[in-house]
């Protein structure tokens, strides 16, 4: 059978180049015309602990999600073989490194204890011997094609021909395992070279050896395993971004004309932050288009604070960070609330609470990202459900922030920040820059909040440095001066409020807010209706497509605003949908699924089905469908997914 | 009619322009502070600085904390953000690299720079970015009635404590040394005219400066009232010997190493003026111009990122800015294996 | 007539003795048999601003609500004369200081802009010359008994009597001020002198001169305005303790055991901290009942930090704070969340955002309350209506911390903080204090987080230093050491927010979580059900007590606790209520009603009234009950009040 | 069986007691540093620190922020609290204060003592409180992959960095003098004899305690390596004029100054060893007993509260305590007017 989408898994420790492997093999697959995703899964640590990286390639579209079995899995050392064995099925390529072979359970010290007991009672209920050896032998035994390959016998071969130091050749660990895949998967030596080219771009050097040294792990296991009948890549974009959630939010500032960006590091949002970094100058060949201020604070405090300040001289600023960065942010957020200042805080969700599972997914900050910040205060808060999306909204974040004069969340996750996806190049010419209403000449008597402007409830602006002003954490007049008294407290809170309103009327509620898929799809006919937000998007659109296949009428509504939120549409269509017997789902990274209780909140609307998932690890098309299939079967009300390592 | 009512709540500038008296640097705002308390003192200096240096309103910005310093902003006609208790430093740091061509001042409590504030005082010495810290130090926390402040010494026992304090005091000057300041000086409320002179100095350094300016709290600090410094207070500048100018970088840890010596006299005598000055250290605005060539003329603030609503940034520009991302996509003229 | 009831109001600068004449008159009033709340309103200032003292005094018994117009207003200075005039009525008695007759308008300085404005306006319309004496004439004209007291007259009849200095003799303004009330509502010397013994405990040599002053202020307004006829207080209570919120908390957590509280200064929770600081050393008369560390922090990211630290050695730990300080204090509550810590966070909520109306009131933080805290952890949230309940609360906060191991977020606002009241005195022996489940002899293999406990989801507990444990902010194992295992996630995950569907089936729903007034109505027989908490509880009561007499049948379902929230009781009610057509209003201090979106949020059914207000003072009776009269017309359904200066 | 298989992450204590080796303080659980990280170095010197002082596992708590060096109490066998990014000190201070019976001691990056939680760090030496501050001084943030401490000198480029560093370096020992420490040493990672000298030292002494560890960050920091650390440090001890103990609080100010000056020592040679110690100055753990009388003998952790399920405060209590608050109310015996 020709496979049009294939999954891959590689695996290996931290530190032992699994990203370059990655990278190669994204690159590689996209110069080929095929649409592709990787998503990395990585503990908190440097060095020494397992990570993999699970891939999604399909020779037709563009695509987001994952799932599993997989086709091939190739891993660099005996944790992943412990960790990951039972992810393959008949007919899988399986590679490992044959010197490991003997390597017992109780000898792979970096896995985790409750890790290591889980696999070591799966192995006794399976009768295998704990040994690489003997998890290989058990895979054969069920029908995935094996490919033992020795990594010291490979990198001996680069080593004579090259002559690569021996303490760099482990270096190449990353080449044997991109080589194993392409092996797998028929990819030649022209794409692979395409891949490394794109990892090394400024060492060329490497990239013959690497490519060397691939291609002899592709043969070998092509000789023992043969390999898997992907169609060949046919997508015609001629050019194409290959870039992570972080870089594409990146990109999508510097379109929009983000200038000044502080934060503090903290995983997974620091590599936006670094990424503008590296690009600060702007340097668009020779022609000037100014540069980005990053400046790294003492931490999110400061950065807020600082973000704010910049917004204040009429700079486009943003800042970027996680859970514990964004309750530090809080205080500021309200402060940029009362004095109305357009900032972005770009919210990349990881598992908590607390500190959690800080290189894990979830989408658990919802609701702090709506309600924390003490006192009433207007903010927008929009999510992004795909690399595409979350480009185009930080563009979009920006505007709503200047157009409404307040701060703006700008929600995305692990899951986007570290995947690696094709995208087309964007144009910015199709998007917008609206930079909100200005006083053209302040005068000496300039009222920065000023009641009786035409454009009520908004004031227009003035940077300082353009005229005089003030500003205040305080309840104040017009000028920014602080006021206790009673009706103008009342005038300036219903002006800041009602900004929300006039949000509320002006965004679109469909297709903006809320978008559903198919689009033109009426509440009476659909039986089942997803409801869904950020990265849930991909995975969930791909079961619906499948579940139509099926003959069950899915539909996926894609939550993409949760403040001002899209009440009117999204109450009428759940109304519709469940007064025509339809089943209303809610698929969510969080334990209680808290875009449906936003739902509730702003409906009355009851979400009566959950589908959610709270290991941090990523939903995966197979596991979802399962889920909706049952709860579709009126078998369950609530399903908690639990797939991945 | 409504609006007209309001306007009397703001800042109609001084009629007369041309040379500035200090007097235009004040708005028309009732000032709230207890009769007496050093804060008038400190607001008549800084008017006077302004005047003195010229400063244009427009172009000035006054970042304070929360306190009854904080609220120091709104009786200065030039800018003023009246922030966060303890974050002044970080929305001035924002407001000075958007925009480095304005001038940008913190004045703050002891409370909100040395206590909540603490973490961002010692970053921005650490930068050396071109901002003046004035401190209001009036060992209290004015405003929440009089707690002991971080500049409160051990054992002293104010007004509103019920007890003697049981924290130690900090000590500003050596603090604002080890963390980097490039100007580091005291000075005192009453004395307006040595404070103006201070502060004039501290603006036009190139550099993170600090001035700590003791600062009587008439309500609640009956232990560091004018009597007791009328007593302890001594010039600096009045040692022939004094020499607070670092002229080369090699000067810098002798001369630091004195400062610090120096400050910490606290008790019968206390020295004020100025501590120790290092221009000779480049300021974050000028590293990042080396960084960033042409930062200082086109700063965040004044970069056009908007041309007929539509980006400025175009796609070719993304292809040349971000091409390391771009690839080229050609299944058919290689074809596959 | 004789009343039962009266409403008072005293007035003048910041800083000039307001508070010795409210404190005296309450406990003077107090010691006289009548039930007594006074609420003081006051700026963000130390000296010079206007401040004023609202007082209800009841003849028959306790009561907490406020209203107006004024039987009796008695002011110090020009300020609160032209910013109280039209708060009398026909017959209230108004006092007021002769020598400043002619002080116009645009000589009183302190008074902000925007009110000046406003007052210059209404004297324009009335047609009154912008001079104290104007008004006074207007007043009189209107049938108010006015009287002129000459301050300085009576302050040199003072000196001549008592040689004080003349530098204190302004000190004495308090009691003309307390006098003029005592005056005109027939309190007599004796009493006085208790508010003055009370207020000078240590310095009892002031008494006599103060009350001498009192009595020539009480005897030239009863001179010149006659007096109010109110009827003997009749309160039989043996004692009482008058005590602001603050101290009310603070009794209570003497009581409860807490033992150690962190805080960083702020208004309105600072008064609370320091009145445990100066009762520390639980000095019961030689009695050695131990010692409360009261710790100042740097900032209240270390005050919730250093309480987490205390709960964690088996302390009974708090901290108190306001809005900008708990928005600091929520990454240390994510913490507290994952590391099961019993903490009580104590939330005075102020009016907001950012720093706001520092010193007046609202009820703006419950969302923040509930969602702030980045990730998914359970926490419980109670909030308290009146002083008898906060005191309590205090001490059930700290038993549901322990008990459920969580933090406990105890709601209260600057109403409740800064108004002194009259109650009963409490009796701790009908109070519990649980301590939750404790490991016995912790061995060494103790598991601070066991996930096998009979008492599942709760892990018996063990202090630092009675065991060898771990915690962390990290997902954890059994241990409490770093885990990332998806297996261990989710039975961590799910054991600790199965705590909150535990509090959930234990603490009872009816009668704690949320109290209906009066009690055993049917939902059936409901006119108009009113949701409130928090400290509108006493002026609600207040007002469904009039409207019953009315005709109206309106009940108060007052909700104490917003998680776990009693949905069941609560969706029965309202449900209940509506299905038989009655009304359900919401009656609240911020601008979005935010317990009825909590409701919302957690019955699906929609609060279609409410009555708020926003302008950070107390809603009085008089508002209250015209707002609910016309929706109980059916003229409005939102309702915004505004009263109050 | 579930529970078992969790058991093997815990720390099930060594077998033989008595006198303790260092070993008996480490858990079982794999240390998950990079090969070479000076971190281990510290790990080491901390349990023979713990076994040559003897300190009882449980009432021993070892608090640590995020980072690399905040993994560092799960291999210790004692409490081990891990708390947030720049709140170690204030979780201590909380411990410490509610059961001074306890040794507690906190490690910490750089980035996060004194970066993000700097103002605690200045707080922590105001109160002299009787706490160990360990600073794993890699001047890089680990964790996060190898962006600029404060610690970094300016101008320096590490391997992780894009661009060389563009903020200045803190001076720790200088910093930690200025907030109050009383004891203020340098230690060096890989002298782990040295270090768990020091470390004893640091315990020992009562109060405020701080030691600046230079710790190589093998995978990031490409400058401040062994290589370059064992040609640049020199012990102070080797120094026989170099007195770094106050005997007398007169002393303080002194040896102060010459320990600041000494502080400023960073480049091709760096001094480690104690800088300063005083043990005049009252700890703030006997300020507090002062205060509180008993306070040692009956911390708030210590003290029953609950008696029965009821409060050990009775009514009567509240009479004694709060009588100030209590009217009496007798409206029939005086009655009216
Ligand atoms: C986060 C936060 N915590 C606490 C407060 C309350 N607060 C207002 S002013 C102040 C202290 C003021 O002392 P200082 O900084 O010395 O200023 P001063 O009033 O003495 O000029 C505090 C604690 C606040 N506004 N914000
Ligand atoms: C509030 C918050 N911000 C950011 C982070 C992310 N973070 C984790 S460790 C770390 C820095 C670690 O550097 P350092 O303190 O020097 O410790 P090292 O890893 O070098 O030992 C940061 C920024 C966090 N955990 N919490
Ligand atoms: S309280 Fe002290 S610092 Fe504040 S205004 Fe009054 S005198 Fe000045
Ligand atoms: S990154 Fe550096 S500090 Fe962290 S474990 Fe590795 S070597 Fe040590
Ligand atoms: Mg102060
Ligand atoms: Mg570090």
């Amino acid at each position: 059978m020709v496979l049009s989408e294939a999954y891959l898994v590689i695996g290996g420790p931290q530190g032992s180049g699994l990203e370059t492997s990655a990278q190669v093999l994204t690159v590689a697959f996209a110069s080929r015309g095929y649409g592709v995703v990787a998503n990395r899964e990585y503990h908190s640590n440097i060095m020494g602990r397992h990570s993999y990286v699970v891939f999604t390639v399909n020779s037709r579209r563009l695509v987001g999600h994952l799932s599993a079995p997989f086709h091939v899995a190739a891993f660099m050392d005996a944790e992943s073989v412990f960790t990951h064995f039972e992810e393959v099925s008949k007919g899988s390529i399986f590679v490992y490194d044959r010197d490991v072979e003997a390597t017992p359970l109780e000898k792979v010290v970096s896995m985790e204890p409750a890790r290591r007991a889980r696999v070591e009672r799966r192995l006794r209920e399976l009768g295998v011997e704990p040994t690489v050896g003997g998890v290989v032998e058990h895979l054969r035994s069920r029908g995935v094609r094996v490919a033992g390959l020795s990594f010291r016998g490979i990198l001996e071969r680069l080593q004579s021909r090259y002559q690569v130091p021996r303490g760099r050749l482990r270096r190449f660990t990353s080449a044997i395992v991109a080589g194993a895949v392409a092996g797998a998967l028929g990819l030649d030596a022209a794409a692979l070279e395409e891949g490394f080219r794109y990892r090394f771009r400024r060492r060329e050097h490497l990239v013959e050896p690497n490519v060397y040294t691939a291609m002899l792990a592709a043969e070998e296991v092509r000789g023992q395993a043969g390999s898997i009948d992907l169609e060949p890549g046919s997508l015609e974009l001629g050019e194409a971004l290959v870039v992570t959630g972080n870089e594409a939010v990146a990109i999508g500032k510097v379109i929009a004309g983000v200038r000044f960006q502080s934060y503090y590091p903290i995983t997974p949002a620091q590599d936006e932050s670094f990424y503008l970094e590296e690009h600060e100058l702007l340097d668009a060949g020779g022609e000037r288009l100014g540069s980005v201020v990053v400046l790294q604070t003492e931490d999110e405090l400061a950065a807020i604070a600082a973000a704010i300040g910049a917004a204040l001289t009429g700079a486009r600023a943003a800042t970027a960070t996680s859970g514990p960065g964004y309750d530090l942010m809080v205080e500021g957020l309200s402060w940029a609330g009362i004095s109305e200042v357009p900032v972005v805080v770009t919210l990349y969700q990881r598992g908590g609470p607390s500190t959690g599972m800080p290189t894990r997914g979830s989408q658990e900050d919802l609701l702090a990202s709506l309600f924390a910040g003490h006192g009433e205060f207007p903010r927008i808060v929009l999510s992004s459900g795909d690399h595409e999306e979350a480009l185009r909204d930080a563009v979009t974040a920006a505007n709503l922030a200047e157009k409404y004069q307040l701060p703006v969340i700008h929600l995305l996750d692990k899951f986007l920040a570290n995947t690696v996806k094709m995208i087309e190049l964007p144009d910015p010419a199709g998007m917008r820059v609206e930079r909100g209403v200005w006083e053209e000449e302040p005068g000496p008597d300039y009222r920065r909040f000023r009641l009786d402007a035409p454009t009520h409830p908004i004031s227009p602006r003035a940077p300082l440095g353009g005229a005089v002003m003030w500003y205040t954490g305080v309840e104040h007049d017009e000028y920014g001066h602080v006021s206790e008294d009673p009706e103008m407290r009342m005038k300036m809170m219903e002006k800041r409020m009602e900004k929300l309103s006039l949000a509320d009327r002006e965004i679109p509620e469909r297709g903006e807010r809320a978008v559903l898929y198919p689009g033109g799809e009426k509440p009476s006919s659909i039986e089942m209706l997803i409801l869904g937000w950020g990265s849930v998007k991909p995975v969930v659109l791909e079961a619906v497509e499948r579940l139509r296949r099926e003959g069950v009428a899915a539909a996926y509504l894609h939550l993409r605003y949760f403040q001002p939120f899209p009440a009117r549409y999204v109450y009428a269509l759940v109304k519709g949908v469940k007064e025509h017997g339809g089943k209303v789902v809610a698929v969510e990274h969080s334990y209680r699924a808290q875009a449906s209780m936003v739902v509730e909140m702003n409906t009355g609307l009851i979400v009566p089905y959950k589908v959610v998932k709270y290991t941090g690890r990523p939903i995966y098309l197979h596991e979802l469908l399962e889920a909706l299939r049952e709860i579709h079967a009126g078998k369950t009300g609530r399903v908690v997914l639990r797939f991945g390592e | 009619m409504e609006s007209r009512a309001v306007e009397q709540g703001g800042a109609p500038p001084p009629a007369g322009r041309g040379a500035r008296r200090p007097e235009d640097y004040r708005t028309p705002l009732w000032v709230d502070w207890c009769p007496g308390c050093g804060n008038f003192g400190i607001l008549t200096a800084l008017t006077q600085a302004f005047a003195e240096l010229g400063l244009e309103p427009r172009r000035t910005v006054v970042v304070s904390g929360i306190g009854c310093s904080g609220k120091t902003p709104h009786y200065i006609y030039a800018n003023g953000v009246h922030t966060l208790h303890g974050r002044a430093i970080p929305f001035a740091t924002g407001i000075k690299l958007a925009n480095p061509g304005l001038t940008v001042l913190v004045v703050g409590g002891d409370g909100d720079l040395l206590g909540i504030g603490a973490g961002h005082f010692v970053a921005l010495g650490r930068r050396n970015l071109d901002i003046t810290v004035i401190m209001h130090n009036n060992q209290v926390y004015g405003l929440t009635k009089g707690q002991a402040s971080p500049t409160l010494p051990y054992g002293v026992k104010t007004k509103a404590l019920p007890k003697p304090n049981i924290q130690d005091m900090v000590n500003p000057i050596a603090l604002a040394l080890a963390s980097g300041y490039t100007f580091v000086a005291r000075g005192y409320a009453l004395d307006v005219k040595g404070l103006k002179e201070l502060i004039k100095q501290a603006i036009r350094h190139r550099g993170a400066a600090f001035i700590d300016v003791l600062q009587p709290c008439v309500t609640y600090n009956d232990v560091y009232t004018v009597q007791f410094y009328r007593r302890a207070l001594y010039r600096l500048e009045d040692d022939p010997d004094w020499d607070p100018l670092v002229r080369s970088p090699e000067e810098a840890p002798e001369k630091m190493a004195r400062a610090v010596a120096k400050s910490m006299e606290w008790g019968e005598r206390i020295p004020y003026g100025v501590f120790y000055v290092d221009p000779t250290k480049p300021s974050f605005e000028e590293r990042l111009e080396k960084r960033l060539p042409g930062y200082l003329d086109q700063p965040p603030a004044l970069q056009r990122v908007e041309q007929a609503g539509k980006p400025t940034v175009t796609r070719e520009h993304l292809r040349r800015i971000f091409g390391e991302k771009i690839v080229q996509v050609n299944p058919a003229r290689r074809g596959r294996r």
